[in-house]
């Protein structure tokens, strides 16, 4: 019998897919107090990227990073998690859906289950189950610290039921178990259950299904991970042994190549396919050749070309442009060869590699393409969903809402900038539900007593190989004052944190030391993780083996290891000087500010202002709408300035938006949930307060000095390209010749990155001259076509209308000469092998974009935020937090993070607010204990502090004693420690970092070098 | 506030040549303002101490210690356990406050620091001569700026010759004390007093007087 | 969509093609494949490859095939496709050819087979052209000369060795 | 005779050298073992005492590594460090150690390269130094060795 | 008469006075000083003996007075004397003993900061300022009393009283009439003003001293100058404090040749004199020619101030 209940929960947001995407999206709306229900099919959640070895373009172990995100589950209690659960019919509409989930069983009581592995030891054919290469990885979970972290039994296959339950220690195995059926009320859905992978099993010429040695690439990734069937030892299927030479074979399924392969560009398998590459070399031997064959290397994202470059120059990744004929492996040979020829010379060229990987795309999964089907939403012909042309997340449905691969193939941050995005809109539809807020661990006088460290190493051993952790463990064991000392086997595996609780809690452990990666990273996870078994946040010191022991001394195991020995003990003696410290409580502002009145922050702004939050809009110029008032329509035929007379007509009349224009920022200070920042409103200062900030200021058409730009007539850049083709019809029907040349000021050494929307803009204004003048004949010059996702189809469009792209070489970049009426261009046709020459009445300059640098570098300064090396705002994570900045509360959306066209902008913008509204959700903040003190017996009162401060916080105040006496505002001060620095009487201190802390920290780091 | 600088460290090496624990003694008072002899200074130059010392192969114990004021009997005999551990003391105080050591204990007691003046501070890190400790004071004619402490020629009834742009000749960094004066005559409407002539000093009631003493009756026991 | 060449298959293991080899026991004439780039590799993969291989099996014996490498979906195009053959470029034509013809010559086959007509005009250009010393044959012409329903003006793709094999002359039946 | 192998304590703000160190290692930029780092919120914390005691206990060279001038978080909390190192540099003057042991240098966040390059020189410079001249007599890379 | 002072005397019959500077050499060369006091005879009314000028210690200024005055030539020693180095005690002293050896006029200074000196080490002492010094002395001749109030024994010092002004230093030339103003009430008999080369200024202090009526109670002797090159001329321009010397003098000193700068020098300070000569209160001028004591007599030749009056 089928159990049916229903949930008690209204208002919900349904999330469809434990994927990053779906996680992001879920916690969004959970840390904006809104309740979710979060449903995965598989029994845990986590996703694609859990089967990742490292992601690009920091080439991180992703178990890692995507870590805090599963660990934190239930936020506030407002996360509903659940695994095994299909959705199986939606009634109802926006605002008002019902939902009807199964839960299959578990057969396993994940309460009870402590994951020991006793079942999986007697009954391996019965527990499900493992993804990758091999199903029997060395452990059945799907990756080291599932969430849940809990067996699954496969109940069809157990014949011998009574057994199993009986092998169970704790009892945790429930034979009967029957699937569950219940309701669930929610005002919208959002869809993340990500895309299948291109299976290339038919695909014979690759051999893929017949050469072991022949793998996909995410194949290829499990290959490498440590939770692997190798165990992250990089082997050859077929014989075992470390492959010397390693191919990737670029657009298998995507770009319409294939039988079966979608028409679109899968957008992030160049990117994967360069990480698997500079991973092989570095991780595994240097000596290991790889070769990529690529059709256009698609290095679109942001510094994503840097990294490109790294592959080539400094990890020596050898780039092949050519479509490969063959993989073959002649009876007899164990090596694969692979056919194929390159542009240079028409022969064709054979080729040995140990390894072949086939960079598969993306494809719609049929279960999900199943369940778009039911609630009506519209799909291509290739069952991904559409979407609005400026929505990028919203379906044909109101309330239904997709993010991630679902949506369309794309990498990390572009999944995760659509999950906030889509987590906006829907969490819109839903209204916060009040929950009590978790008390705040007080902080005991316990846990300040006489020293008893605890070191957890919790690097991977896949992190570096040059690490030895037990070796370090056994050290650490050694210090002084330090009771225990563990390794987990992955950062984030529960199960060994489990035990480390119990050996924190069964040695009286009041201080612990993680050595891993940077504290940036981890300080923030381990003070959440260690708090319930009363661990003060402060009395954790976390030790940087990886950064700086691991990683850059990877090629130097001895000084590696010396050096995070070093470090471990520098960390026991800093965290030994440690004191334990509460944090503070304050109200939080629950305003925004918006900077920049483009489309982007516009958007922004009404999302936000729709939730509610009362919005500022700050624009620099007179007028709202940015740089998208050159353009006239996207290529999808989207009507960008009817999508600016609307966003200016909501924006101006919402009630909880003001506006203000021609207005600058000149001061601000604050943090988050109370900032305070000056405008200059027409010359005139005006502070506002508010809670959170999201800079979409925009970027900068590009004007470079190039091509004769700006020096002939008949030379221009796709904008203004774009504006001809709409105002003067008659001027384009005389075309004879255009010609396009891509990459001009961008991948260049002033620029080095790529602008990301040239290509598409180029292939836009190509087909509207077309379309204007059918007898045009339009050359496009170009590096590497990057008409990622549907604008490949856009491109194959063009090329069936006749337009003709060529190949240049950054070494052999085409002319451009005035010749009386036209403009000729000289380039090089790489097949003909021919200099060719076309007298151009248009010369369209794909230009690009450049950052604001003068005012982001303005801005940055006021704001106190960082930019990149070309002057974009820097995110906090390139990976997890795309749309997060370094300081907390501030936001970035658009062409500020980098260039990007109007719907990814719109996206970015949306992301934004979602995240903002995480901040401005909250009624309180909660400040961390980083403010100096003064020790009011040692003060000399000297003023000196008073004068440090460069935001004025010290006072000299006098004491019940009536001592007049320097007193720090632990709510003002901003923790820089300068006044501490400067205090001739060492009366100030500056929590965290106190003298005893870094003295002890030196004399630990230099004791060696005295003795 | 009186006002101090460190010594050059070779003195300072000079005079502990013979003695190897050594404690070195701040003052939270004064020398802790001007930032000479604070708990933060002693430090500084326990460390410097330390090092040179080692650099020509002597390893110094240096006890540290600050106390609140230096000058004071009561204060100086909280260190009596310390000072019978050391073989001699090092103070960071004024000159009033090693004295109060060197009467106190039978211990070399040597100076970290040269005392320089009382003054006050201009800025952060910067402080000036304010008072000359004349024992009579001028203040009430000279607008309330001194001109004993101020001009370089202590000179009573008017600027010389070489005071020039509101600087005095010895040096630009130095505004010129009757140039000060006078703008505050002017400003306070008192110009009018300038033409009074200070007569010449008693300086019986400054250091020519010798070692000079403060008496209260009431409180003297 | 299916290829012919499945049924062919399909007939023949039906028992509704009633092929034999038997005509070449003796005489050991031998072939090799041409796979046919649209069918084989960019349609249907080594599964229509094998097909086309038990028709052929079926037809000259499976011990008078001489495989060409690489082959089935990783086979090399013959050099005509494309609107090659039609498009002038002859020499250039050829020259994509020549590496068909040497991987013909390699197998020492008296006869290639070509599933499609546009390989078969190809491979019996480079044939010629270079001097081979092959003769070019549709799938086709085979099955029916196993049948023994290939009348003499249907050979003139076949080589002296097979002009008076299995010889049907309708007129001769009534 | 081994190679000496500098040892430098770098103070690095945690907005910017810091993370540019952390960026080296993530991209796998390689400096000397040697270059040891401590965080701190902002130079504008590094006090002359934790440069003096740095030397004392046996550095060879000291790195104080900060934003980027108009770069600080904290206004000028840079500024302010690189007056106190010129104020140390006198110090370790009259102690008798070389001023240019002791070395203040700028860097943003992404400076990954910058910095691995600055660790590379700064002890490039103090390898041609030589051990620092008060490091303890005991010391295996002292003189004597 | 207050004084047998020579000066005094040329001062009361009217005439424009005219002193000049002899610099003390630096060791124990009688014969120098008379070689210098050489240039002045019968050119000056009196001769300023300098005090350690520029804080750079030379024979003293008493005793080179009394060799001019015993050389023969007819100079009247003017003797400058500096509170810079000496207390109350040695001044007095000083004092009596110049008196005795018949000197009777004299400078009250404060003299140059020794920082400027050969003994920058050197305490300065300032026990008395300069007008404080000016009452000292004038108490000393007209009450017979020390500073400290006793009685001289026997006949008082009769010292003619000189003092210095400078019209040009700061805040303002308000200030400095006052402080002239100061100096005469403390009893300065005359004054010798600080170098002038902007005349202009010089006229309007004159004409605050006028309006104060300082020129009727004190002799004002305006200072000048010869300049002997252009560097000389940006030289007191620039370094030297409290010394105004106007652009276009530098200039026409730039724009005559090297080897006619001297000349030039001189004709400059011929012509201020002769503008300084039609200043209403202007009795006499103090020639500073430095180290250039030879060229004092073609100044007052071509200025038609000689010969001196005999009085």
């Amino acid at each position: 019998m089928q159990k049916k209940t229903k949930l008690q929960s209204n208002g919900s947001v349904l999330v469809v897919g434990g994927g990053l995407g779906g996680i992001r999206a879920a916690l969004d709306l959970a840390e904006a107090r809104k309740d979710v229900i979060l449903v995965d099919k598989a029994p845990c959640i986590g996703g694609l990227m859990t089967q990742l070895d490292r992601t690009f373009p920091t080439n991180n172990c992703d178990l890692c990073t995507v870590a805090p995100f599963t660990a934190k589950d239930s936020r506030g209690g407002h996360l509903d998690m659940r695994g095994l659960t299909t959705v199986t019919a939606v009634k109802g509409k926006e605002g008002n859906f019902t939902v009807s989930l199964m839960t299959a069983p578990r057969f396993v009581n994940v309460e009870k289950c402590t994951a020991c592995g006793e079942c999986q030891r007697k009954y391996p054919e019965c527990v499900s189950f493992a993804p990758g290469l091999d199903p029997r990885a060395p452990t059945c979970m799907r990756y080291p610290k599932a969430t849940p972290y809990a067996y699954v039994i496969d109940m069809a296959k157990c014949a011998d039921k009574e057994g199993l339950k009986q092998c169970c220690p704790v009892g945790a195995i429930e034979t009967d178990a029957l699937p569950k059926v219940e309701e669930a009320q929610c005002g919208s859905i959002i869809l993340a259950a990500g895309a299948a992978l291109f299976d290339p099993s038919h695909l014979d010429y690759f051999g893929y299904a017949a050469q072991p040695d022949v793998v996909t690439s995410l194949e290829y990734e499990r290959i490498l991970s440590a939770s692997g069937p190798t165990g992250g030892k990089l082997l050859r299927p077929s014989n075992g042994q470390p492959p010397k030479k390693v191919a990737w074979i670029q657009c298998v399924g995507s770009r319409g190549l294939q039988k079966g392969a979608g028409a679109y560009c899968s957008s992030a398998c160049c990117m994967f396919a360069l990480k698997e590459a500079m991973v092989t070399r570095e991780r595994f031997d240097s000596e290991i050749e790889t070769t990529i064959f690529y059709m256009d290397m698609r290095a679109f994202g942001k510094d994503y070309e840097k990294y490109l470059n790294r592959a080539k120059e400094q990890y020596g990744v050898r780039l092949v442009h050519s479509r490969p004929h063959d993989v073959l492996r002649p009876v007899g040979m164990d090596k694969l060869q692979i056919l194929y020829t390159v542009d240079e010379a028409p022969k064709h060229i054979t080729e040995e590699f140990d390894m072949v990987v086939l960079s598969t795309g993306f494809k719609m999964n049929e279960d999900v393409k199943k369940l778009a089907e039911d609630l009506a939403v519209e799909l291509y012909a290739d069952g991904f969903p559409k979407t609005d042309c400026f929505n990028a997340v919203a379906t044909s449905v109101p309330g239904v809402y997709v993010c991630g691969t679902l949506q369309g193939g794309k990498d990390i941050p572009e999944t995760m900038t659509q999950a906030s995005a889509a987590s906006c809109l829907a969490g819109a539809k839903v209204a916060v539900t009040p929950r009590p807020k978790a008390e705040l661990p007080a902080v005991t006088p316990e846990c300040a007593g006489s020293p008893r460290v605890g070191v957890l190493v919790t690097l991977c051993d896949h992190e570096s190989t040059a690490l030895d952790t037990t070796a370090l463990v056994e050290y650490a064991k050694s210090i002084p004052h330090v009771v225990c000392a563990a390794a987990f086997e992955a950062a984030c595996d529960p199960s060994s944190f489990d035990a480390v609780k119990a050996a924190i809690l069964a040695n009286g452990v009041n201080r612990v030391v993680v050595a891993g990666s940077s504290p940036r990273y981890e300080l923030e996870k381990y003070q959440a993780m260690l708090a319930p078994v009363g661990i003060n946040k402060y009395l954790i010191e976390v030790a940087n083996i990886r950064e700086q022991a691991a990683w850059v001394h990877a090629g130097e195991p001895a000084a590696a290891n010396a050096k995070a020995k070093q470090l471990v003990a520098m960390a026991v003696a800093g965290v030994m000087a440690a004191k334990p410290l509460a944090d503070h409580v304050v109200p939080a502002n629950k305003n925004a500010l918006v900077v920049g009145g483009g489309v982007t922050g516009m958007t922004a702004a009404l999302e936000l202002a729709g939730q509610g939050a009362k919005v500022c809009l700050v624009e620099k110029t007179a007028e709202l709408g940015g740089v998208a008032r050159n353009l006239v329509k996207t290529i999808e035929g989207g009507d960008v300035q009817a999508l600016i007379a609307d966003l200016v007509e909501k924006t101006t009349s919402h009630p909880n938006i003001k506006v203000f224009t021609a207005t600058e920022i000149v001061d601000h200070s604050g943090q988050v949930g109370l900032f305070r920042t000056g405008l200059s409103v027409n010359g005139a200062y005006k502070e506002i307060e508010h809670g959170a900030t999201i800079l979409a200021t925009g970027a900068t058409p590009n004007q470079p000095q190039a091509f004769l730009l700006g020096e002939n007539s008949r030379v221009c850049t796709q904008l203004d390209l774009q504006k001809v083709v709409n105002e003067q019809p008659k001027e384009v029907k005389k075309w004879k010749n255009v010609v396009m040349i891509q990459c001009v000021g961008s991948r260049d050494a002033d620029n080095p990155n790529c602008s990301r929307l040239c290509c598409q803009s180029s292939i836009k204004n190509a087909l509207a001259i077309l379309k204007e003048n059918p007898n045009a004949r339009i050359f496009v010059l170009y590096r590497d076509l990057r008409t990622y996702g549907r604008f490949e189809e856009y491109y194959q469009k063009a090329r069936e209308l006749g337009v003709i792209f060529v190949r240049y070489s950054v070494d052999n970049p085409p002319k451009v000469e005035a010749a009386g009426h036209y403009a000729n261009v000289t380039f090089t046709d790489v097949i003909m092998g021919r200099q060719v020459v076309v007298s151009a009445d248009c010369v369209g300059l794909s230009t690009g974009f450049v950052a604001s640098r003068k005012s982001n570098e303005a801005l940055a300064k006021v704001f106190g935020l960082p930019l990149t090396d070309d002057g974009y705002f820097a995110e906090m994570h390139v990976k997890l937090r795309p749309v997060d900045m370094d300081k907390a509360g501030f936001f970035v959306a658009g062409c500020a993070h980098s260039p990007k066209v109007i719907a990814e902008n719109l996206t970015q913008a949306r992301a934004a607010a979602s995240r903002a509204m995480t901040v401005l959700a909250n009624d309180t903040l909660v400040q961390e204990a980083k403010f100096a003190h003064v020790d009011r017996a040692r003060c000399a009162a000297c003023l000196v502090c008073v004068r440090a401060c460069p935001f004025d916080v010290p006072q000299i105040t006098v004491d019940d004693k009536g001592l007049g006496r320097s007193y720090i505002d632990p709510v003002k001060c901003h923790g820089c420690g300068t006044c501490a620095a400067e205090c001739p009487a060492k009366a100030i201190q500056l929590n965290q970092f106190e003298d005893v802390q870094i003295l002890s920290s030196l004399d630990q780091l230099l004791a060696k070098v005295n003795a | 506030m009186i006002t101090a600088e460190r010594k050059p460290l070779e003195e300072l090496l000079g005079y502990i040549a013979p003695y190897s624990r050594i404690l070195l003694l701040g003052c939270n008072e004064c020398v802790t303002v001007c930032a000479a002899g604070g708990r933060k200074e002693v430090g500084l130059l326990a460390s410097a101490l330390k090092m040179a010392a080692r650099k020509s192969g002597k390893e110094l114990q240096i006890v540290e210690h600050t106390l609140e004021r230096q000058c004071d009997p009561e204060y100086v005999e909280e260190v009596a356990s310390m000072v019978a551990q050391a073989d001699a003391v090092v103070s960071m105080a004024c000159g009033c406050g090693v004295q109060q050591m060197a009467m106190r204990y039978a211990k070399p007691v040597f100076p970290a620091l040269n005392t320089k003046f009382m003054g006050g501070s201009e800025r952060q890190g910067v402080w000036d001569e304010r008072c000359a400790g004349c024992g009579n004071c001028l203040l009430g004619v000279t607008g309330g700026i001194c001109p004993i402490a101020r001009c370089a020629k202590r000179l009573m009834n008017g600027p010389c010759g070489g005071s020039a742009n509101g600087v005095c000749e010895i040096t630009p960094d130095v505004p010129c004390a009757w140039h000060l004066i006078w703008e505050r005559l002017e400003e306070l409407g008192q110009t009018e007093d300038y033409l009074e002539i200070i007569p010449a000093k008693d300086w019986k009631t400054a250091q020519g007087g010798g070692p000079r003493k403060i008496i209260r009756e009431d409180l003297a026991e | 969509m299916k290829s012919i060449y499945e049924y062919y298959a399909k007939w023949i293991r039906e028992g509704k093609l009633k092929v034999s080899s038997d005509w070449n026991k003796e005489r050991k004439v031998k072939f090799t494949i041409q796979d046919p780039c649209q069918i084989v590799r960019k349609t249907f993969g080594d599964p229509i490859a094998d097909d086309l291989r038990y028709v052929i099996g079926k037809v000259v014996g499976e011990e008078n095939i001489i495989e060409m490498t690489p082959n089935k979906s990783n086979n090399y195009c013959c050099g005509g496709g494309g609107g090659f053959l039609q498009s002038g470029f002859t020499e250039a034509r050829r020259a994509y050819g020549k590496v068909k013809f040497d991987q013909i010559m390699e197998t020492g086959a008296d006869y290639c087979i070509t599933g499609c007509h546009n390989c078969h005009a190809q491979v019996h250009d480079i044939g010629h052209h270079f001097g081979g010393h092959y003769s070019t044959v549709h799938i086709w012409t085979l099955i029916c000369l196993s049948l023994g329903v290939l009348g003499p003006n249907e050979r003139a793709y076949l080589g002296d060795d097979l002009k008076d094999v299995n010889v049907f002359h309708p007129e001769s039946e009534h | 005779m081994e190679q000496f192998e500098p040892v430098i304590v770098a103070f690095c703000c945690h907005y910017c050298a810091y993370t540019a160190a952390d960026t080296a290692g993530s991209q796998r930029l390689s400096y000397p073992v040697g270059v040891k780092i401590v965080r701190v919120p902002c130079t504008g914390k590094v006090d002359a005492k934790h440069l003096l005691t740095a030397f004392e206990k046996g550095a060879d060279g000291v790195l104080v590594a900060g934003c980027l001038v108009g770069d600080c978080h904290f206004k000028d909390g840079n500024v302010k460090a690189a007056r106190r190192v010129e104020f140390t540099k006198k110090y370790l003057e009259e102690i008798g150690i070389e001023a240019e042991r002791l070395e203040m240098v700028r860097m943003s966040a992404g400076m990954g390269r910058e910095f691995a390059e600055t660790a590379t020189a700064i002890t490039e410079k103090i390898r041609a130094l030589g051990p620092s001249p008060v490091k303890g007599k005991n010391c295996c890379c002292g003189k004597a060795a | 008469m207050k004084t047998n002072s020579n000066l005094e005397k040329v001062l009361a019959a009217g005439h424009l006075a005219v002193t000049a500077e002899c610099g003390p050499p630096r060791g124990a060369m009688p014969d120098k000083v008379r070689e210098r006091a050489a240039f002045l005879e019968g050119v000056c009314d009196a001769v300023n003996v300098t005090d350690n000028q520029t804080a750079m210690v030379r024979m003293s200024s008493l005793s080179a007075s009394v060799i001019i005055k015993q050389a023969g030539f007819g100079l009247n020693p003017l003797l400058q004397m500096v509170s810079r180095d000496r207390n109350r005690l040695s001044m007095q002293a000083d004092i009596l003993g110049a008196y005795s050896l018949g000197i009777d006029t004299m400078l009250c200074l404060s003299g140059d900061h020794t920082k400027f000196g050969d003994h920058p080490n050197a305490m300065n002492v300032h026990d008395l300022d300069s007008i404080q010094m000016l009452q000292m002395v004038k108490g000393m001749r007209d009450e017979g009393k020390f500073q400290g109030g006793q009685d001289i024994k026997g006949d008082p010092p009769k010292m003619f009283i000189g003092a210095a002004a400078n019209p040009f230093a700061g805040p303002n030339v308000q200030v400095r009439a006052m402080r002239l103003a100061k100096k005469v009430r403390a009893g300065a008999d005359f004054i010798q003003t600080q170098c002038i080369f902007n005349v202009d200024k010089f006229e309007q202090w004159m004409e605050i001293v006028r309006k104060m009526g300082l020129h009727k109670q004190t002799a004002i002797l305006a200072g000048v100058t010869p300049i002997k090159s252009v560097g000389a001329a940006r030289y007191m321009q620039k370094k030297v404090p409290g010394m105004d010397v106007p652009q276009e003098i530098v200039d026409r000193m730039a724009a005559t040749p090297k080897e006619k700068q001297p000349e030039e020098g001189i004709k400059i300070c011929v012509e201020m004199m002769e503008r300084i000569k039609k200043i209403e209160g202007v009795s006499g001028f103090h020639i500073m020619a430095i180290e250039w004591e030879e060229k004092v007599a073609e100044i007052c030749e071509k200025a038609g101030l000689l010969p001196r009056p005999q009085l």
